[in-house]
């Protein structure tokens, strides 16, 4: 019988690394939403560690439970390769989201444009504070969509705006003291600093809470978003953060690996027959990104969202 | 100063204060920390700006309170690798109790306890089973950032509405000084005093120099080392409702890697791995440097890719210094 | 009569494992008195007084205290009751001053909130003083080992017990500082306080004790008065059998070397920044050479200086004529020069390795083949040589030294320097802790190695080793050789002569 | 086995086998990692699947290496802290002298003598300076995650290109058996056969029981644990290059808190913290029953908030019953 339905026991499977980490949990919810759309069961995995081999090896142990499709977010892009080729070798469907394995055969990537939401933060700053003046950012080393939303921004200054000069630029890795810290030094050494863009939302609480005790009113702008970071765009201690669209990204990343799987359904006009490749190829879907400010903050606590659903 | 009066030979009882002074442990480090600082003030006119050092401070204040627990742990033989996972676990039951309705400074006192169990059940597993600290404390540490996750699902608690007078503790000040740093050494100072003068403390010396010679001497050696591992927990607890307060939050994932950062302050203040040795005042100066070289290369806003290198080049650079006078001194 | 009775234990039993260390062993001290307490090394003597100490618990039998029986939980308990006891193995803290080490029981007891360092050093000082030179805010591992001891012992005297125990309290103690702790050990009983005293040297037990226990392979043998009984009878009841507690012969003529063969060791202008200067000294073939000294002389540093263990030392040595040039310990070991350490806990045996283990510690060649792998059967063969020798009492070769009984780990210490067929063997108080019987095997086996060609140097505290073991003495003061004895003249009034320094100005007297 | 021939004493050599490996230290750890996998194939049909078991496999081989250094370090009585920089440093290393063009086997080989390199400078800081292990391999973590970011700017180095006859070793099989885990068992049963016969490693244990009596026996303590210092990190240089092989990649990044995982294999299989004891068979099977759990977690789809606290409690039962049989057995 055709249509599209899952078959009975048919299973999707997202994995994850940092398994605990708040960030999956509106991904995995809208994953599961399209998931209970079409009829099919939904398995969250992955490893509660930072640990490339950790997740290859529960990436391979999912494998084993025959799925049909797997939304993996690859830690590491080449270490991923081989594991994703024997995947769908074995007939399971790989799809990517947030970072990206594109040496592989994955069928599909899915993720935020951190270089749109870089831009976006440039402009909206410069919007702020003028076109010149002193600005800083913390950052992640190590972390690609956290140094790319860093670097981008970067460039894009100094591309389009000449005049506003970087200042600062210290590693805090997602550490709240560690940022306290560094951000009370260009405080210090940079009496004039206008603005800051901090690529995730722990170290930005560290952050405000510097700014907030040197009574410094510096232009506050950064990526994610947590409880804490939430209420201070409220206060207006944080002028905006830019939230990757979480919810869409699961919902598309379960479409794409759906898709993905039943294939049959599509005759598309190219040589996928003779080669052999997975007819349903989406090379880049942008999930898009959300503007959080005081007037829609109400709308992003995560923990009113999740009130009576099952994170797993 | 309490000490050289400890380690002052009856000849040298005439002497300097300076000699005195020149004879502490603590010397080589109170030496280098100065030097560093006199270099930063040249190298930038921010560094010695009131502001500044209020910042520097509050950067290891509430975990200087950790170092303290764990300087007590680490003279009594022990270790704890838990630090980081309990201080969080501390700010999640307390922020998660608030959330449910309980009065903010009930919660603390309710995490606290729990924390204090935490370092209770850790005391059981090595003077009760025999385990060994280090390997104890790592299982507590993945079960504590395991509960925290559990009572959280993983989403940091914002607990923007804590009372005004329950987020002075972290944000207040009396005068010019951040309460957070009052606590900080009013802590300090009193542990330094206790362990340097009150025999209930210097058993912890005892037993962490000799467990067997103090066992003989009719020092209940289990009960020391069970103590001094609830109270590091303990004191993580309060470490714990101070970064909540003063954060405004409840970060399931705050402390990684903490505990190596606090070992190592008190292993460069002079404890000893082995035990039986160290000082409060002497680890507090280990977190001391450790912030300084990092405050100042934030300062001096020196590349990220370089930073790393340098600061342990510094840290490895200033132990070796220390080692070096203390052995001449001797 | 039955009152005096302080501590009675009966038909006590204490098992480790397979070893049987207690088999039904019987006790009664009476109040005030000195009572010895004799046995082979593993008689179960230190495990008896661990055991009324409440380190141990027993497997069975009775303990009355004062009549009633008590069970003996912990050292806190002993302690309670008024038991104090100075360990055969030194237990102090070493990264803590020799005040606080002193006054450690006290500490734990007194209800005071605050230290007072003063008071404590104070304090320390005056009791230190009847015992030696030591600077009571030194901390104790700064002290050599001599100086511990007499620490344990200034801690036992602080305690206000009703029973003292010394376990081996003068095995590395000089005459002097022996003879200062008998008479506090006679004060102590006329004060009515009981004491317990276990030790090797039956001269000590004849002399100041009043009743003796022997115990032999954890048996109960006998409990006699020493005026009613011989030195030969209680080393009898000790071992089972007669025993020749004799010391071996003396060197005869045919083992000397003749004129033209150069000396064993040739010491020139041996000096040291700070512990010792310009000593020289021959050791002849066959000959048995010994220093003696007061502690702290420098007479270990001396020995440790010649075998590049401590110490940046100059001067010449040569070894059978030829000039050594060894920089390190190895070197001296390859040369075939080793040194006995006095201490045989810190630096002698490794405690948690097996004995066999320990045994082949020295040259890992003898139990190793070609390739550089350990042949088992040949580190098992050396081991049960040695164990075998040296009459060493222990369950299995693979169990731990710390398993063994004081005086056999000693023995354990000894086989590992005979292991490698030295050609020269410092001892550093060689039988400390060692038992009549095994001390005078020890002897014999000294005296056949030095007839058999190998030089040997003995340090020791207990003059009358000495002087039955030597041919020769060399009395160090102060860091220098203030003399040398042999033949009639090797009395233990000259040697004091020689070593002490009240009377320096008679010694140079006497040497010039 | 080889232990039980050198320790068997000689009145138990007509024991059967079965009462000879029930007096192994390794028995108890045997045991429980046997109940959990049969407890596991119960609960779920896919975990003795072939595929599982080689995933699980290869979930520990490579670090399975470094467990052998640190366990060897471990028994000369000392730590390191920075394996984990320092196999990423090899990696990244490699990864960088291949871009230059260097061809990737001789690559190879600096980059492993620069990490050889790494330890004999720890063994410098600690055997000449007299530093302790802790803060000196603690400094060189941080300095060589440092130069992993400066070469490579803070991005993972893409080594697609490697020749396949390189990829080979991370990535070929010869018959079913992948070469990581064959590379894996040489060097455990090379190094476990070693450790427990030859003479220069017996030194290895002298040392570490009493450093003291050692150097009383002749032996050149500060020699062996210079060896032992940089053999632990020339055995990280082996593991990074494997791992590149295997990635095809080389990430800055890679091993953040290896350390904790590789110390704690080797404490649970026997290794003493204060030197003088341990065995890499031990160790391994450490290693085993940490990847057990966590594998056995992932498959049986256990909610990630409970993960962590079923993971914790499971290691401290399994130490706990483990100290319990060797406590009973002896
Ligand atoms: N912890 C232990 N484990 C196993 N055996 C032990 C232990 N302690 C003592 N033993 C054994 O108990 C026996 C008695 O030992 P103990 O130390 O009491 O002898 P001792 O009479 O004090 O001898 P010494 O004169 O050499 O000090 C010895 O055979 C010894 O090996
Ligand atoms: N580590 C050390 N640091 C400082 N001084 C030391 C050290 N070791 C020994 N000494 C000193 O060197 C001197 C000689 O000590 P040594 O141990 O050689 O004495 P000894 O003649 O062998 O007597 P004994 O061994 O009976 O105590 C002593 O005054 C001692 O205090
Ligand atoms: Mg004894
Ligand atoms: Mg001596």
């Amino acid at each position: 019988e055709s249509g599209l339905r899952c078959e009975p026991g048919e299973t999707y499977i997202m994995n994850v690394m940092v398994s605990g980490h708040p960030y999956w949990v509106p991904v995995y919810q809208g994953f599961k939403q399209a998931a209970e759309a079409f009829g099919c069961e939904t398995i969250f995995s992955g490893t509660p560690d930072y640990d490339i081999t950790k997740q290859i090896a529960s990436f391979e142990q999912d494998m084993v439970k025959q799925p049909a499709g797997i939304l993996v977010h690859p830690m590491q892009s080449d270490p991923f390769i081989e594991p994703i080729n024997r995947a769908i070798e074995n007939g399971t469907e790989i799809v990517t989201f947030a970072a990206d394995s594109p040496k592989s055969n994955r069928t599909a990537y899915i993720t935020s444009d951190n270089l749109a939401e870089a831009k976006f933060a440039a402009d909206e700053i410069v919007k702020q504070i003028g076109e010149s003046g002193q600005y800083a950012v913390l950052e992640n080393p190590g972390q690609s969509n956290h140094d790319l939303r860093v670097t981008a921004l970067i460039d894009y200054m100094e591309a389009n705006y000449p005049e506003m000069k970087l200042v600062g630029r210290q590693a805090t890795n997602q550490d709240s003291t560690a940022a306290y810290r560094a951000t009370a030094s260009i405080l210090q050494a940079n009496p004039g600093l206008g603005a800051i863009w901090i690529p995730e939302a722990g170290s930005a609480e560290g952050a405000v809470a510097a700014i907030l005790e040197a009574k410094s009113d510096v232009l506050v702008m950064h990526a994610d978003i947590t409880p804490a970071t939430l209420e201070h765009i409220k206060a207006g201690n944080i002028h905006m953060a830019l939230n990757p669209n979480q919810g869409m990204q699961g919902f598309m990343g379960f479409l794409a690996t759906f898709m993905a799987s039943h294939s049959d359904v599509f005759d598309p006009f190219n040589d996928y027959k003779v080669s052999g490749y997975n007819p349903v190829q989406i090379p880049f879907v942008d999930n898009g990104f959300a503007v959080i400010t005081k007037a829609n903050a109400d709308s992003f606590d995560l923990n009113t969202y999740m009130e009576g659903r099952d994170p797993s | 100063m309490e000490k050289s009066i400890n380690l002052a030979p009856p000849a040298t009882q005439g002497m300097g204060a300076l000699k005195k002074l020149l004879r502490m442990r603590e010397t080589g480090l109170i030496l280098i920390i100065l030097a560093l600082c006199i270099g930063m003030s040249f190298a930038s006119p921010y560094f010695l700006t009131w502001v500044n050092i209020r910042a520097m401070v509050m950067a290891f204040a509430v975990e200087g309170i950790v170092v303290v627990g764990m300087t007590i742990l680490l003279i009594s033989g022990g270790i704890d690798l838990s630090v980081g996972s309990v201080t969080a676990l501390a700010m999640v039951i307390a922020g998660w109790l608030f959330l449910q309705g309980i009065d903010p400074w009930v919660a603390s006192l309710i995490s606290i306890a729990a924390c204090t169990g935490i370092g209770a059940f850790m005391g059981f597993f090595v003077t009760r089973v025999g385990l060994h600290h280090f390997i104890v404390s790592l299982a507590v540490m993945v079960i504590a950032r395991g509960a925290c996750l559990l009572f959280t699902g993983g989403r940091p608690i914002g607990l923007f509405t804590l009372p005004a007078e329950f987020k002075f503790i972290g944000q207040g000040a009396i005068g010019p000084i951040p309460l957070v740093i009052i606590i900080f050494l009013i802590v300090v100072l009193a542990f330094d005093f206790m362990l340097r003068r009150t025999t209930a403390f210097r058993k912890v010396f005892y037993t962490g120099s000799n467990e067997k010679a103090a066992a003989y001497s009719g020092i209940r050696t289990k009960k020391v080392i069970f103590l001094t591992t609830t109270l590091c927990s303990a004191l993580c607890g309060v470490a714990g409702i101070i970064y909540m307060a003063r954060f405004g939050s409840a970060q399931p994932t705050f402390g990684l890697g903490m505990e190596l950062n606090v070992i190592a302050a008190a292993v460069i203040g002079g404890a000893s791995l082995n035990g039986g040795s160290g000082t409060i005042f002497g680890a507090i100066l280990g977190a001391v440097l450790l912030s300084v070289v990092s405050s100042s290369l934030a300062l001096l806003d020196v590349s990220v890719y370089w930073q790393d290198i340098i600061r342990g080049s510094i840290l490895l650079a200033a132990v070796s210094i220390d080692h070096y006078l203390n052995k001449r001194r001797r | 009569m039955q009152d005096d009775v302080i501590l009675n234990i009966s038909d006590l039993h204490k098992s480790f494992g397979a070893v049987r260390a207690l088999r039904g062993v019987n006790f009664e001290l009476r109040r005030g008195e000195i009572h010895a307490l004799a046995g082979e090394n593993g008689a179960g003597k230190s495990t008896l007084m661990n055991i009324i100490d409440g380190i141990l618990q027993p497997d069975s039998g009775i303990i009355c205290w004062n009549g009633t029986p008590v069970s003996i939980a912990s050292p806190t308990e002993a302690q309670k009751l008024g038991i104090g006891l100075v360990h055969q193995e030194i237990a102090l803290c070493p990264d803590v001053s020799v005040a606080e080490n002193i006054f450690m029981s006290a500490t734990n007891i007194s209800r005071r909130l605050l230290m007072d360092y003063r008071a404590l050093e104070d304090r320390a000082r005056s009791i230190l003083g009847q015992l030696a030179d030591i600077d009571p805010a030194m901390l104790v591992r700064d002290l050599p080992i001599s100086h511990q001891q007499l620490v344990e012992i200034a801690k036992a005297l602080t305690l206000d017990c009703k029973v003292l125990i010394l376990d081996e309290p003068t095995a590395a103690l000089t005459e002097r500082e022996a003879q200062i702790l008998f008479s506090i050990m006679r004060r102590l009983a006329d004060q009515g306080i009981s004491i317990i005293y276990i030790s090797h040297r039956m001269v000590e037990i004849f002399d100041n004790c009043d009743r003796v226990t022997v115990f032999r392979d954890g048996q109960y043998i006998t409990t006699q008065t020493v005026a009613d009984i011989a030195p030969s009878d209680v080393v009898n009841a000790m071992v089972g059998r007669v025993v020749d507690t004799l010391y071996p012969d003396k060197m005869r003529p045919q083992d000397g070397a003749s004129d033209r063969t150069p000396p064993i060791l040739d010491v020139r202008n041996l000096s040291e920044a700070q512990r010792f200067r310009d000593i020289s000294f021959q050791l002849k073939r066959g000959e048995v050479l010994g220093l003696a000294g007061l502690i702290g002389a420098g007479r270990s540093e001396i020995v440790k200086g010649i075998c590049q263990l401590e110490g940046d030392v100059s001067g010449d040595i040569s070894l059978n004529g030829t000039p050594l040039s060894i920089r390190t310990y190895g070197d001296s070991i390859r040369a075939g020069m080793v040194y006995l350490s006095e201490d045989r806990k810190g630096d002698g045996v490794f405690l948690d390795m097996s004995i066999a283990e320990n045994i082949s510690a020295l040259d890992l060649g003898l139990v190793g083949n070609r390739v550089g792998t350990i042949d088992a059967a040949r580190e098992t063969d050396l081991a049960e040589t040695l164990a075998a020798k040296l009459n060493i009492k222990y369950g299995r070769l693979s169990d731990p030294v710390s398993s063994l009984s004081g005086g056999n780990q000693q023995k354990v210490a000894i086989a590992k320097m005979l292991s490698v067929d030295p050609k020269l063997i410092f001892l550093d108080e060689p039988t400390r802790g060692v038992d009549v019987g095994a001390k005078a095997e020890i002897h014999r086996i000294l005296r056949d190695l030095a007839r058999s060609g190998v030089g040997i140097v003995v340090i020791s505290s207990e003059l009358p080793e000495l002087i039955g073991v030597c041919d020769r003495v060399l009395v160090v003061r102060e860091g220098q050789i203030s003399g040398e004895v042999s033949g009639e003249d090797m009395t233990e009034e000259n040697i004091m002569h020689l070593a002490s320094v009240l009377d320096a100005a008679d010694a140079q007297l006497q040497s010039a």
